[in-house]
């Protein structure tokens, strides 16, 4: 049924566009030039009065009407049921009585149940009708009164630009209702979650076992919520695939940007963006299982202990995964350096290296600078690498070969599975997603604010 | 909602699933969804309350406990019937590449991995570094174990099954038992933080390949995982006795516990389906003998105790509170 | 327009005016055409560029000026599918031989841009930075003295001498293009392009630049592409002028501006078109 | 050279020993730099290599399946024609496989000789049979999968020369299977299952329809949200916005959206989606909204680059001729920008089709045994089904595993390659 | 160069040599000053621009002649941070007026670009986009007329009547300009501006721009801008000179260039800078 009134908005939609249009070919006709808006505008503008606010009202009434039949279910079944009932209670009733009334009776119902599907089945046809009425009457009134205000000089294209606009500006509000629903999601529940545990031993605090009892019989972690040693753990991974991917990200740019022919160039760089593409639960599979027995087992060659869920291994695996990242933003600071800069070093008889390491890269430094910073806002933010190959157990320690946990680690084995949302375990993941979300901001707006700065000076 | 929804522990994960399947092959009726939490989020999750919100059946690799009912009570999930669908051996298992021809004694697996061990004497934190260093009969090499997390069934029954029998190996500790109960408790259950002992999730495949690609790590994890993959993993003697469904049925493989499911009777009726996804769940083609879960892994319960099972669904009996 | 003349005679064909008091020849071409991938952009320029004096190339926009210019250092090396064929000499060498080292031949062809580039670091570093790759000088006095000398010569000095360690991107317009002279003229070169080195610039900073072209031709042999005429006919002793890739017609400046030989320099001159 | 001039007045011997040897050296020092870049990319490149040939050599043995083919006999005795549905086929099969060993009569031995064909089989015949109920009372040939312990034997997983007890299957087994075998009766086809079925607690039936059809409706989700409020949220914050302090702080607002951990956006998604408008868990529709909170500012990020790249001339023109800037717009802007916002879609999208941990908060790696039939019912997606196989006990889950992220890299390189193949063909360069 | 000659009196003064022929005004300046952000481009324009006839604006680069030129159908709008003040009237009309609509006025002042800007679709729809967003033809038929009319007075309908359906960008430079030009005139301007459109052209397409303007002068008011002394001198009746962002001369093109009252406009026009 919700069906049928898209399609009688629809359908009302395009009768007022042809109306408007008419109306406006004869204003076109009549006054020639001095018409203001072609005929095409004032259909345009009949058919969104007609439209838009009809599709608010429908939309409204479809999220309204369910609530609404279930609270007048509730209050026709026989006080004997309801009296005492609580919320689940009822809301099984209901549920019973929409599988009643939508034929799937598995059990005998009880006469009050086969009552109250039997209403529900008119109300829910009433309903509807009504909803159609409605709908049709609010088109029809829209629909005089914006075809009352046509007229030869009526501007009719500023008011449908001002409606685009309009719809244009609330879609860039989107982006900023989503910062705020994390904000305030985040801080919400972050901050139930530091009425049970004091914010200075979150942050200050050096033990981190949060996987605490969930029975009061259990015995398990015994409950510290200290996050340095998750922060440290997080630095170390992040530090380690920096490590491998700023080299080798850096030398693939500039091997790109000033060595490589065209074919070259054509080849290697869809490959790169393969490498980009790989979903990292691809990556942590090839962590566990390909490069951390590998890392055992040469580290055993030297007689070193290694962890099999060493942050190497993970920090390692997370660096390939960054790679790309960084070789195409130092490719675009590369090439954003002025061909200028370039020519002059060459025509002073520099060779190519020369040029590259004298020149290019510290003009290009704080647009590489920038990118190395988002990228590691991205290797502190990664989750499946390491949710697979970096450990559960929050040590406070820098040696690259034991295990370590991260952020994104504990957020995720804190909340798979149990969605309870008062245990100070789970809050705790959203108090470490608070931070995670903290940090990683002010990375990416550093790093921006660098890129930006660097882009208008060669502007 | 017209879909029966099952969590809980990812040991009775794979036989949920392959009901859920059978379920839904036989009758032709919308596939259940079965999500894997671990037995202690799972009970979370289905103590939650009643209604549609709410899941209907949870798996558990241990019994229900008493903090758990009375979690549930206090939702008003009172009337729940309580289905056993067999046994699961915990095993600990290594690479066939591993050499050594491992037996361990349930003291030893306490030693290797509790947080503090008796050491000359005294309780103290844990400060074995490799096997050898507890029985010198051990190969020297690290102790490297990888192991459930606390939300998971398989952790609280290792640590019930091997554990609490382990310690009380040890007089010192077995004393506390008396004196000091919740001391005894702490000694006993808590495993080590410090590096040996490796909490690896959930996901138990991946334990199972990781042991693959690295010969001197053990694993401990539930008996079908080792019987699907008896090519390339051998098993740990514990005690002497190698896990196997008949070492497991009799009770002479130490450290195997019986397997459940938990079902809301106030969703019978309500939840399309749900009657005949339960009868399915312990009907004879499932768990009794040869039937398809015992394929997958499942130690089959006697005869009787299976009949007792259907009984009790086809009656809807009520499960008491736990004492425990 | 009636550009019938130009139909007269072979395109190619350059009117070369003879001049009697030339310098000895520092640059010699002959047929040199250049091609950007499948487009001929130069057809068989040949011309003597004498050492010691200014030569300017004029020509409406599009006509091959930089693009020669540019192969006398072989710049357009650097631009990817870029061919030359011919034969460019310097001192009678062949500069597209093989085994000549190009990084030579450009610290011996100096060249500055229209646009002033100065690098982004400072001012001493910037004319600094050819003697120090090219190992011009031994030890930090050296490079002192050098630096100092090829500012002073681009007559900058007085205005820089105090604040050598300040970035030369802050300078006005002027002093940054006085500065890539400085930098040019630091690895001593031999010749010195210039392509349209005042375009940029306002006219005091014009009359600047061009002073110190008057003062270096001395003792360079300096190539200055330009689209002013006047500042052609201020500034050099001999022009060429290109028209659609071809070299229409080369002499002493003097004459070339008042008696052309070629209708299209006659026409372009006049402001005919361009 | 001591004096300033003198140093700029004497000609500097370029041919000298020393000259040559300085440039040979810095010449090398080029040639170093070089090898850098070459070393970097082949590391790369090689690392690539490696990740793909381990799941290459893992994955490609799901691409076939083992399957046996035998006579069914449809015993009237066990079928009532006028409800076939209802038929005790799981007899049906036993007895027809028996008909093939009639010297196995011990009970234990013909249930392990039941293990040889796929647990479901009788389903298949069930389906045969009500499709076409004059089967009933005849003989037809079914092909059926094996079994997954049988299916690796076939494959060679399971190695032969191991001692019994460390096999899956028993020597009387291997012994009845290859007698089947030497029957002609066991084939190994393609394994189309492996994309038409849904997921199975049986390896040798586990597909990925499920999935597919899962992250086909989140992808399609994500597009419908993100795509036009991505192109308008672009071209009002291009084209129309005033350059003040409120659209600079939209403007590092987007940009650090699209660096925002993925995680971040599966929390909110648990917080508002789930806990606060109560969607229902699992959902591709939840799933796809959270990844279009995700691709969002990717997509708004690309179409302002798009639009940026259009010439302003093109601009200056039409508004020169009097049109108003949303004629510009809808006539030439968006026309022109199409291609780049069309390549920065399928980019997004094929980053929201990898993309694991959000969709593991709000739920969507449950087990579902049919594809969703609409953006409400339970589902999963493609990189969360491989999550759950690789958790699965059953040796033919480590390859399907393997199999799926191959399947799952192929739609990534087919979205990224026509990406590159749009960009090259319809970008222009101004 | 002798830059005193400049201060001897106020900058912002306009030298206006009077004329006593002058058509009657169609386009009146007042005081324009115009700001980009901080920076004042433009200082105390005032001007009378006549209808049916050429008035060429010429001076250095930077000068303010498209910034002036950009005022009169306010496309400076488009930039943001723009401000102007002054007054412009058309036909005696204030065109900052808040009650105007920009775009009428942008119909009614056309403007032609110094690059050839075509729209990337058919060359007919090149020049039917103008008509079709004004609805000024109903019908295909009527748009046909329209589109060929102005193709007829752009001089390019016997180049393309027979390929309308190939796209605008395809045909070459000279062409495309005059494209730009029929585009413009389709929508039946009263004042067509431009700016140095023929400074990407060869000299054979800048001739054909050139006679084409001499044509449309009889039915438009032109104002072109130009870098080129000698175009200005061929096609305009009236020249205004600006330098640094001031009006500084302006009359009969004839007076402005053989007899310039202005040391600058003087300076200017010998070649002297710029
Ligand atoms: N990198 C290039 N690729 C392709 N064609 C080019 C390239 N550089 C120049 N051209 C073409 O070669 C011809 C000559 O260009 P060149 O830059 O030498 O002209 P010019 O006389 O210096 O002009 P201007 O006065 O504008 O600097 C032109 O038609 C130009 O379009
Ligand atoms: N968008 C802008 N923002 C800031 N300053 C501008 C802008 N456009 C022009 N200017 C400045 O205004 C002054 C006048 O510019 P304008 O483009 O009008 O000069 P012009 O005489 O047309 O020069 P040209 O001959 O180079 O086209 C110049 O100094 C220029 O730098
Ligand atoms: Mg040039
Ligand atoms: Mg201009
Ligand atoms: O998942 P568990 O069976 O270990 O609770």
């Amino acid at each position: 049924m919700a069906g049928y009134a898209f399609i009688l908005i629809l359908f009302m939609s395009l009768l007022a566009f042809y109306i408007g249009r008419s109306a406006g070919n004869r204003f076109h006709v009549a006054a020639g030039r001095d018409t203001h808006s072609l005929p095409g505008y004032h259909g345009a503008f009949v058919a969104v009065w007609v439209g838009i606010p009809v599709l608010v009202l429908v939309l409204l009434w479809l999220g309204l009407q369910r609530p609404v039949i279930d609270q007048l279910l509730i209050a026709s079944l026989p006080d004997a049921m309801t009296a005492g009932a609580d919320r689940a209670q009822l809301s099984l009733y209901i549920s019973e009585i929409r599988n009643v009334a939508s034929g799937r009776i598995f059990a005998e119902p009880t006469e009050a149940i086969r009552i109250a599907a039997n209403s529900l089945v008119r109300w829910e046809a009433l309903a509807r009708w009504a909803m159609l009425v409605v709908a049709m009457a609010v088109m029809l009134v829209a629909l005089i009164i914006a075809r009352s205000r046509l007229t030869p000089r009526f501007r009719a294209r500023n008011a449908v630009e001002r409606v685009l606009s309009g719809l244009m500006i609330f879609c860039s509000l989107v982006a900023i209702l989503t910062t705020l629903g994390i904000i305030v999601s985040l801080l919400y529940e972050a901050w139930q979650f530091f009425r049970l545990v004091p914010v200075t031993e979150f942050l200050f605090g050096l033990r981190w076992e949060p996987q605490i009892a969930i029975r009061a019989d259990q015995v398990a972690g015994q409950g510290a919520f200290g996050a340095v040693p998750v922060f440290t753990g997080t630095l170390l991974i992040a530090t380690i695939a920096m490590l491998v991917a700023t080299p080798i990200g850096i030398f693939t740019a500039i091997y790109l940007v000033e060595y490589a022919n065209e074919r070259t160039r054509k080849m290697v760089k869809p490959v790169m963006e393969i490498l980009a593409g790989v979903p990292t639960v691809v990556y942590g599979f090839f962590a566990v299982l390909v490069v951390a027995p590998a890392v055992r087992q040469t580290g055993s060659l030297v007689g070193l202990e290694i962890s099999p869920n060493s942050a190497l291994t993970a920090g390692a695996v997370m660096g390939i995964m960054i790679i790309p990242f960084i070789s195409s933003l130092s490719d675009d600071a590369l090439k954003a350096v002025p061909r200028a800069m370039r020519d002059g070093s060459l025509a002073l008889g520099a060779t190519r290296g020369e040029t590259v390491t004298k020149v290019l890269l510290p003009a290009a430094l704080p647009g590489i600078m920038g990118g190395i910073l988002l990228a590691l806002s991205r290797a502190i933010g990664e989750t499946m690498i390491v949710v697979m190959a970096a450990g559960l157990i929050a040590s406070l320690t820098f040696n690259p070969l034991d295990s370590v946990t991260t952020v994104t680690v504990q957020i995720v084995t804190l909340l798979i599975g149990d969605t309870e949302f008062d245990s100070p375990k789970t809050l705790a993941a959203f108090a470490l997603g608070l931070v995670l979300f903290a940090v990683t901001l002010c990375l990416n707006v550093i790093a921006l604010r660098i890129v930006q700065k660097y882009r208008e000076q060669y502007e | 909602r017209d879909q029966i929804r099952v969590v809980g522990s990812s040991t009775v994960f794979p036989y949920s699933q392959a009901v859920a399947e059978q379920y839904a092959n036989a009758t032709g009726a919308k596939a259940p969804v079965v999500e894997s939490t671990g037995t202690g989020g799972g009970m979370k999750i289905f103590c939650g309350g009643v209604g549609p919100d709410h899941p209907d059946v949870t798996g558990a690799s241990r019994a229900m406990k008493k903090s758990e009912w009375e979690l549930c009570e206090s939702n008003g999930v009172v009337d729940i019937t309580e289905l056993q669908i067999g046994f699961d051996g915990l095993s600990i298992a290594v690479s066939r590449n591993n050499t050594f021809d491992w037996d361990l004694t349930e003291a030893e697996i306490f030693a290797a991995l509790a947080a503090e061990v008796v050491v000359d004497g005294e309780i103290k934190p844990n400060p074995y570094k490799k096997w050898s260093q507890i029985n010198p009969n051990l190969p020297d090499i690290d102790i490297v174990v990888f192991g459930p997390p606390p939300t998971s069934g398989t952790r609280d029954a290792f640590v019930e099954l091997a554990m609490h029998d382990g310690c009380n190996a040890y007089p010192e500790i077995k004393a506390l038992k008396d004196s000091n109960k919740d001391r005894w408790n702490e000694v006993c259950s808590r495993m080590r933080q410090d590096g040996p002992f490796v909490e690896a999730g959930e996901n138990d495949n991946l334990i199972v390949q990781r042991l693959n690609a690295d010969p001197n790590v053990l694993g401990i994890f539930g008996f079908s995982f080792l019987y699907e993959n008896q090519d390339t993993l051998k098993d740990v003697k514990v005690d002497g006795v190698d896990p196997s469904f008949e070492t497991i049925a009799d009770g002479s493989y130490d450290i195997a516990r019986p397997l459940f499911i938990y079902v809301k009777n106030a969703h019978r009726g309500v939840i399309p389906g749900l009657e005949e996804f339960l009868a399915e769940y312990v009907s004879d083609a499932a768990i009794g003998k040869g039937g398809y879960l015992a394929e997958r892994g499942l130690t089959v319960m006697p005869d009787d105790q299976i009949k007792e099972m259907q009984e009790r669904v086809r009656q809807s009996i009520k499960m008491s509170a736990p004492a425990s | 327009m009636n550009d019938a003349a130009v139909m007269e005679r072979p395109a190619h064909l350059t009117t070369v005016i003879p001049d009697p008091d030339m310098n000895p020849v520092k640059v010699e071409a002959r047929d040199v055409c250049v091609f950007y991938g499948a487009k001929q952009a130069l057809f068989n320029v040949s011309i003597d560029i004498p050492e010691r004096s200014v030569t300017a190339f004029i020509g409406p926009s599009g006509c091959g000026k930089s693009t020669f210019l540019r192969c006398i250092n072989r710049m357009n090396d650097t631009i990817d599918g870029t061919r030359v064929t011919g034969r460019i000499t310097l001192d009678g060498r062949d500069i597209y031989e093989p085994s000549l080292d190009v990084v030579e031949l450009r610290a011996r062809v100096g060249m500055v841009f229209q646009k002033p580039n100065p690098f982004p670091k400072s001012i001493y570093d910037n004319v600094a930075y050819g003697p120090r790759i090219h190992g011009l000088a031994r030890g930090k006095a050296e490079l002192d003295a050098v630096v100092e000398a090829s500012l002073r010569k681009a007559g900058l000095w007085n205005e820089v001498k105090d604040r050598l360690d300040d970035p030369g991107t802050g300078l006005s317009g002027g002093q940054q293009q006085r500065l890539c002279i400085a930098r040019a003229i630091a690895v001593n070169p031999e010749v010195i392009l210039m392509d349209e080195p005042c375009s940029a610039l306002d006219p005091i900073a014009t009359a600047r630049i061009e002073e110190l072209i008057d003062e270096l031709k001395a003792n360079y042999c300096i190539i200055i592409v330009t689209h002013s005429m006047q500042q052609a006919a201020r500034v050099s002793q001999r022009t060429a002028f290109f028209h659609l890739g071809n070299l229409v017609e080369v002499g002493p400046t003097q004459h070339v501006f008042t008696n052309p030989r070629d209708t299209r320099t006659h026409d372009y001159i006049t402001g005919r078109f361009g | 050279m001591s004096s300033s001039d003198a140093s700029l007045s004497a000609s500097f011997d370029w041919s000298s020993q020393t000259a040559a040897a300085r440039r040979r050296k810095r010449h090398a020092a080029d040639r170093r730099l070089q090898l850098c870049g070459i070393a970097a990319i082949t590391v790369a490149l090689g690392l690539l290599a490696v990740l793909l040939i381990s799941l290459i050599s893992n994955g490609y043995r799901a691409f076939v399946q083992t399957m046996v083919t035998i006579p069914v006999y449809v015993n009237p005795d066990h079928v009532n024609a006028d409800d076939p549905a209802r038929g005790n086929y799981r007899a049906i099969v036993a007895q027809s496989l028996q008909a093939l060993f009639p010297d196995v009569t011990d009970p234990a031995e013909q249930r392990l000789l039941g293990q040889i064909l796929t647990n479901n089989s009788q389903f298949f015949v069930r389906d045969r049979v009500v499709a076409d109920p004059s089967l009933i009372g005849r003989t037809f040939e079914l092909t059926t999968p094996a079994a997954d312990p049988f299916d690796q034997l076939e494959k060679g997983v399971i190695r032969r020369d191991l001692p019994e007890s460390q096999r899956r299957v028993s020597d009387l087994q291997i012994g009845w299977f290859d007698k089947l075998k030497a029957e002609g009766r066991i084939s190994t086809p393609f394994n189309w299952g492996l994309f038409l079925n849904a997921d199975s607690r049986f390896p040798e039936l586990a597909g990925l329809s499920g999935a597919i059809v899962g992250s086909f409706y989140a992808l399609l989700v994500c597009f419908l949200i993100s795509f036009p409020v991505g192109i308008a949220a672009a071209v009002y914050l291009e084209e129309f916005a005033p350059k003040n302090r409120w659209t600079d702080l939209v403007e590092v607002n987007i940009n650090n959206l699209a660096a925002v951990p993925s995680i971040v956006f599966g929390l909110l998604g648990l917080a508002v989606f789930l806990g606060f408008f109560g969607l229902p868990r699992s959902a591709p529709l939840v799933g796809g909204m959270v990844l279009s909170l995700m691709t969002l500012p990717t997509m708004i990020i690309v179409t302002r680059a798009s639009l940026k790249a259009v010439p302003p001339s093109i601009r200056e023109a039409a508004l020169g001729l009097g049109a108003s800037r949303h004629q510009v717009i809808t006539d030439h802007v968006l026309p022109l920008a199409l291609p780049g916002i069309l390549t920065g879609t399928i980019i997004g999208l094929a980053q929201a089709l990898g993309e694991t941990a959000p969709l593991l908060l709000i739920g969507m790696n449950a087990f579902i045994t049919a594809p969703p039939g609409g953006l409400l019912d339970a589902s999963t997606a493609l990189p969360t089904q491989i999550f759950i196989w690789a958790d699965s006990p059953e040796r033919g889950f480590v390859d399907r595993t393997s199999a799926a992220i191959l399947v799952l890299l192929g739609f990534l390189v087919l979205m990224n390659g026509i990406a590159i193949f749009l960009r090259q063909r319809l970008e222009r360069t101004w």
